[in-house]
């Protein structure tokens, strides 16, 4: 298993808070993130609508567009940086290079004018030069790695002639090609078939063990990662509630909300009886509730919850939980 | 905003740079709010708009006082007084006279009723044909789409104006005939902007519930597709009225429209041209008219257009 | 490519067919018959008769159509029913000064347009994009004719520095074709700038939210290839769709501008047909006007398949 | 109970897309499907995106043409209704939509969606359509006082009720649910999920329940159909079929359900080769041969039959008949040897 003492790790945030601009004016959308993912790690960032999950995997690369947030506090370090301070410039020498990232939606995120090859092999040019024909042939080979047969005949094709489950594979070629340290994907398999999904699942954990580099896998689903994940994080409306090493957390969570989402998993239910459910529905970053904030929909929730802020606090052998009553509940995981 | 996402997204839409975070509603809105439907709503974030506020203001001010002429002019517009011919801005005449003696201010006030009454026809007689076939050509489909479809490909084979143009040299000059032709010309960009837009809608799920329903064509066309092409269809009209004002007032320049004695603003400024080195008044203030009227129908059209949002500016096409 | 321009070329012979048919059908409904303009204020009955007789206008109506098509293809429009000249000629000669505005005025919308929107959409919310915003807002609502008239009468009257009206061929003098074209290009030209502006200001900001911009973001690329590469050719196909629509209603706005400016292109011929009920001339324009908004929609849509590689598979 | 209510047999649906200066492209979305439904059961159609069973659905609802075959729903045949007849034989069977986003009109209330059917069908006053439609909000989890609210002022699962309780204004029969659940998040999805089988019990409804996700359908389906490219490959009771799967496509898709189970790492998952092909250009015979780890000559050559198998249900697949060193062995023992991790 993994050690995430800092030293040994490769990416930490830290107290990350981020505002947004909205009709509203600004609310807050990020409440003092932290985690660290360590070298060849893989973190697994799990949280429903609205939990931020986006904005923080967004922001490891300032891809948060800046006028329209602001961040309150806090620093993501990498490499002895900032990432949130560093000058735009260097910022732009590390995306695609030294961490790069993959997204949700295979169809819209490669560019529908240019082929396929001419993307990955830019991103490659950008970052280490050369000759466009140098960069094709390196192209040709990460889409080979990424298991697209054929490949130097498919780098002339056009995005819209690939299938969902092959632009994946390509936007994988594209993040992989100047081999970076981490990798951020920002729930690559959502958008695609149970069994594309998993073909994307094991052709990640294949290339994590032979390019070493470290993962952050961001999912609405906690099914989906459980053989997946080191350690996984669990979101909710802005706050990280509970981290863990994944085996712990999935037969033993210590906040009501993990313990929740895993019972809400169909695969948990019984057939014939309801299916557990989490009442009422995430709050809005305008009215965010005073304490606690799942305490509203939480069944283990007593007055004091309502009352002070909760802080993130480290429970045991590594673990953190934000629940004042993470002491004394004992929450049931999966079956 | 939603409704763009994926099938299985349960994110908010990503921002990149120029895009905000849209906070989905909440779910308890201010009490008052529950009766005012989506056109309250766009009439709350129109009159937000200061442009359009603006846009909106100065259109009624227009209307008020192009159509109250009769009651604001201090002369009638045919009076023709020699001996005051060709004066600047005087007490007695506030924007000048023209080359008759006859009033400025007055003749551009009834010009402006002429003008403003030529585009309105026009872009009625437009909407009147271009509506209903545009929603029959979209919701049909097959072949009343294609025999629409290739009749609006030759109307606009023309430039609107030159098409017009012809039409007067056939059926001679008159701004009458020159606004419904200029209407039937017109009639093929509505009918675009109408057929995309019920092709937009005729995709939408909600058509489809209509029809698992059981609910009738005829019902589904007038309660589900009709109200829901509405927006693109007052955008293209406040469009359209402006470019007919612009078409009116070319035509009557040439002398193909508004024939004298009476006014209009294009037949005003075709006289003002020969003046023009004596008394540059003379083509100046009927310009300014053209031109805040023209900008009250842009700046309505470009608020309808902001409040009706992002999903009707597809519709567009 | 290639097999998509024949094919489309194709497509183009029964539209321009129909629409070869109702120019000519259009004389049909002159009221009185078209020998009525050529036969002087008050005709006889006989003069008529030989009017029509001389015109070929007691032949049934598909064969006079058929003749006046086939004549047409073989470059003869006929003649004029004002001085008898060539109705090809006269719109020959006119075409250099037409399409010297034309371009001009598309020149000046593609530099300013597509340099104000850009610079609109690349800092949304800035006083660039704020000013971009009111300068089209204005330029959409200002009548062509009479910025040009006030140009004229600023810089011509007043200032002296340009020449009011006429026209000089390039050939004779570069910079006095230059100097009599400006004022009344830059006229016709505010509209499509305005309309550009805010096209290539709505594309290239639309573009910019769009997921595979944020891919290039990722992939550590700089603003200058990011939007010269990935968004500038996304955000193309409404830019030039609006420059398309604009090149045919400049055609339009000609008649007016070189009718102001005493320039003798097919816009002045055009309005002097009318006046005079040239039919034949009015005939012989409108086929070239439509043949030739033919070509420039055609140029547009193939334009298409060049920015958008999808739309050439479909 | 148990009272046949839904029979489709050999419905095949035809799509043609037609494209400027190309041929017309032909594709055979369903190809001859049949399946039956009971009243108050719930049959699960699971499969990919491409494999025909959103099409299915809406095939029996006649809500997109059907190339051949017959459906019966309450006795009665709907292949050759059409026009009023069809709308009127509509009041029985409702369907609820996949995106809660777009099933509802922007521009109609709470309200005047809900009681959309009760004025087609019932030709009832405002009035009285307005007191059922306040019942109905009521009766799905809203509050009364929603009933004048536009469809943007709720969350997607609030919407799926407001869409569920239009689909049971006029106490239908049988309603499709076409992916009703899957654009929602995992709290609210059970939810809405709790909802429909509360409402089945109450009224006697039977489902289609169309979906991907094969552990939700496990939980709400007495029986199950696996579709893919446009035929159903194998059917039958649930426990059957998610226990003792027959279809090496059935084993492949259920291996493929994320496992949250820790204790389970070590299970084998079956990771399928590529992707599914073309509709408008199947492989021949068996169409899922390209992908199957077991495939034979025989699998390119003809399309199996369906046959049926111990324990319920049918299969078409070619190991269950005519598989020549494998006839009469159960699938489930071939497995663990035959099948290569990916």
């Amino acid at each position: 298993m993994t050690g995430t003492e800092p030293s040994g790790s490769l990416l930490s945030i830290e107290d990350l808070r981020i505002d947004f601009v909205t009709d509203r004016g600004w609310v807050n959308v990020l409440n003092g993130v932290s985690f660290d993912i360590g070298k060849n790690e893989i973190v697994v960032l799990v949280g429903e609508s609205g939990s931020g999950k986006t904005v923080t995997s967004l922001s490891v690369l300032g891809l948060v567009p800046r006028a329209h947030s602001r961040k309150t506090s806090g620093h993501i370090w990498y490499d002895g940086k900032d990432l949130t301070e560093l000058p735009i410039g260097e910022l732009r020498d590390i995306r695609g290079n030294e961490i790069s990232m993959i997204f949700q939606e295979p169809m819209t995120s490669l560019n529908p004018a240019f082929t396929v090859g001419d993307q990955i092999a830019e991103a490659y040019r950008r970052h280490r030069g050369g000759k466009k024909k140098a960069a094709l042939a390196r192209a040709a080979e990460m889409l080979d790695l990424v298991g697209i047969p054929n490949a130097a005949a498919r780098l002339r094709d056009y995005p819209h002639e690939f299938s969902g489950g092959m632009r994946q594979r390509a936007m994988i070629a594209m993040a992989l090609i100047c081999e970076p340290r981490l990798l951020i994907a920002d729930e690559p398999t959502t958008a695609l078939d149970v069994t594309v999904q998993a073909q994307i699942v094991e052709l990640l954990i294949r290339l994590r063990d032979e390019t070493g580099c470290g993962i952050l896998f961001i999912t609405h689903d906690l099914g989906v990662v459980a053989e997946l994940a080191d350690k996984v994080v669990v979101m909710y409306a802005g706050e990280v509630v509970e981290t863990s090493v994944a085996r712990d957390l999935y037969i033993q969570p210590k906040h009501p909300y993990t313990e929740g989402l895993l019972a809400a998993m169909p695969q948990q239910g019984v057939r014939g009886e309801e299916l557990p459910t989490i009442p009422g529905r995430t709050p809005e970053p305008w009215s965010m509730p005073s304490g606690c904030r799942f305490g509203p929909r939480c069944s283990h929730a007593v007055e004091e919850c309502g009352k002070a802020v909760i802080p993130l606090s480290v429970v045991d052998n590594g673990r953190s939980c934000r629940c004042c009553r993470s002491g004394d509940l004992a929450l049931g995981g999966v079956r | 905003m939603t409704q763009n996402q994926g099938l299985h997204s349960t994110e908010p839409p990503i921002m990149t740079a120029g895009t905000m975070p849209r906070p989905k509603k909440p779910e308890e809105p201010a009490v008052r709010r529950r009766r005012a439907g989506r056109f309250g709503q766009l009439a709350r974030r129109f009159a937000g708009n200061k442009p359009a506020l603006a846009g909106g203001v100065l259109l009624f001010v227009i209307l008020v006082v192009t159509m109250g002429a009769p009651l604001f002019a201090p002369y009638t517009p045919e009076q023709i007084n020699i001996a005051d011919r060709l004066s600047g801005p005087t007490p007695a005449h506030w924007l000048g006279t023209d080359a008759l003696g006859r009033d400025t201010l007055s003749r551009l006030l009834f010009g402006g009723q002429v003008s403003l009454a030529a585009s309105a026809l026009s872009v009625a007689i437009a909407t009147l044909i271009g509506l209903p076939l545009g929603i029959l050509a979209g919701y049909v489909g097959r072949g009343p789409d294609w025999l629409l479809n290739r009749a609006s490909d030759i109307l606009m084979t023309f430039p609107a104006l030159v098409l017009t143009i012809a039409i007067i040299a056939v059926v001679g000059p008159g701004l009458t005939t020159a606004m419904i032709s200029l209407g039937i010309v017109y009639s093929a960009r509505l009918f675009r902007v109408i057929r995309s837009a019920t092709l937009v809608v005729r995709q939408e799920v909600y058509i489809e519930a209509s029809i698992s329903i059981g609910t009738p064509g005829r019902t589904i066309l007038l309660r589900r597709i009709l109200p829901n092409v509405l927006p693109p269809l007052l955008i293209q009209i406040s469009f359209l009225l402006a470019s007919a004002l612009l078409a009116e007032v070319t035509i009557s320049l040439l002398g193909l429209g508004a024939l004298p004695p009476t006014a209009s603003w294009g037949s005003m400024l075709g006289q003002a041209f020969a003046e023009i080195r004596g008394t540059p008044s003379l083509a100046v203030f009927p310009g300014i008219a053209i031109a805040l009227a023209t900008l009250s129908f842009n700046l309505v059209g470009d608020g309808l257009r902001d409040s009706f949002g992002r999903a009707t500016r597809k519709a567009e096409g | 490519m290639l097999r998509l321009l024949g094919a489309r070329l194709l497509t183009m012979v029964p539209l321009l067919l129909v629409v070869s048919f109702l120019i000519y059908g259009l004389i049909a409904l002159v009221p009185g018959g078209p020998e009525t303009a050529l036969a002087g204020s008050n005709p006889t009955p006989e003069k008529l008769a030989m009017v029509r007789e001389q015109l070929g206008l007691n032949e049934p109506f598909l064969v006079q159509y058929w003749n006046w098509f086939s004549a047409a293809v073989q470059g003869d429009l006929g003649k004029s029913f004002v001085n008898g000249q060539s109705v090809w000629s006269a719109i020959a000669g006119g075409f250099p000064v037409t399409l010297s505005l034309v371009i001009l005025t598309l020149l000046i919308a593609a530099v300013l347009g597509l340099g104000l929107g850009l610079a609109a959409a690349l800092r949304p919310g800035s006083w660039i994009d704020r000013t971009a915003t009111v300068i089209a807002s204005l330029f959409m609502s200002l009548p062509y004719f009479w910025v040009g008239m006030m140009l004229v009468l600023v810089f011509a009257i007043d200032l002296r520095v340009l020449p009011a009206i006429g026209y000089v061929p390039f050939a004779q003098s570069p910079t006095d074709w230059f100097l009599h074209l400006i004022t009344p290009a830059f006229a016709l030209a505010i509209v499509p700038v305005a309309v550009v502006a805010r096209q290539t200001r709505a594309a290239v900001t639309g573009v910019m939210t769009e997921d595979y911009v944020r891919t290039a973001e990722a992939k550590g690329l700089r603003p200058v290839r990011l939007v010269g590469k990935h968004v500038l050719k996304n955000a193309a196909v409404p830019v030039v769709t609006a420059f398309g629509v604009e090149a045919n209603r400049l055609i339009g706005a000609t008649v007016v501008m070189e009718q102001l400016f005493a320039l003798p292109g097919v816009g002045k011929l055009t309005y002097f047909s009318v006046f005079s009920r040239d039919f034949p001339m009015v005939q012989g324009i409108l086929l070239i006007t439509a043949i030739l908004i033919m070509f420039v929609n055609l140029a547009v849509d193939l334009s298409y398949g060049y920015f958008n590689p999808k739309i050439k598979a479909t | 109970m148990s009272k046949r209510l839904v029979e489709v047999r050999d419905v095949s649906v035809v799509f043609h897309k037609k494209a400027m200066f190309k041929k017309t492209r032909t594709v055979e979305a369903v190809k001859s499907v049949s399946f039956g439904i009971d009243t108050g059961e719930t049959l699960g159609l699971v499969g990919e995106s491409g494999s025909g069973k959103s099409t299915t659905g809406r095939a029996v609802l006649k809500l997109v043409p059907v190339a051949s075959g017959d459906i019966t729903v309450a006795g009665q045949n709907l292949t050759d209704l059409n026009g009023r007849a069809l709308r009127r034989a509509r009041r029985r069977m409702q369907m609820v939509f996949q995106d809660p986003y777009s099933s509802l009109d922007p521009s109609a209330t709470v309200a005047a969606s809900i009681s959309e059917p009760l004025m087609v069908h019932d030709h009832v006053s405002a009035r009285a359509a307005r007191t059922r439609a306040l019942e109905l909000i009521e009766l799905v989890g809203l509050r009364a006082s929603h009933a004048d609210r536009y469809p943007y002022e709720f969350s997607g699962g609030q919407r799926q009720r407001i869409a569920i309780a239009r689909a049971i204004a006029l106490n239908p029969d049988f309603i499709v649910c076409d992916e009703a659940v899957s654009a929602l998040d995992v709290s609210t999805q059970n939810q809405v999920i709790n909802l429909l089988e509360r409402l089945r019990t109450e009224f006697d409804l039977a489902y289609l329940f169309i979906a991907h996700d094969l552990a939700i359908v496990r939980h709400i389906s007495h029986r199950v159909a696996v579709m893919y490219l446009g035929r159903i490959v194998e059917s039958g009771p649930a426990e059957r079929v998610y226990n003792e799967p027959a279809h090496p496509y059935t084993q492949a898709l259920l291996s493929a359900i994320p496992n949250p189970s820790p204790h389970r790492r070590s299970e084998r998952r079956i990771v399928l080769a590529g992707e599914v092909p073309d509709p408008a250009r199947p492989p021949s015979g068996c169409p899922f041969r390209t992908r199957c780890a077991f495939a034979m000559d025989i699998c390119a050559e003809r399309m199996p039959e369906h046959t049926a198998i111990d324990g319920g249900g049918e299969v078409a697949c070619h190991l269950q008949t005519s598989g020549p060193e494998l006839s009469g062995a159960p699938l489930g023992d071939l497995t663990a040897a035959a099948i290569r991790p990916a």
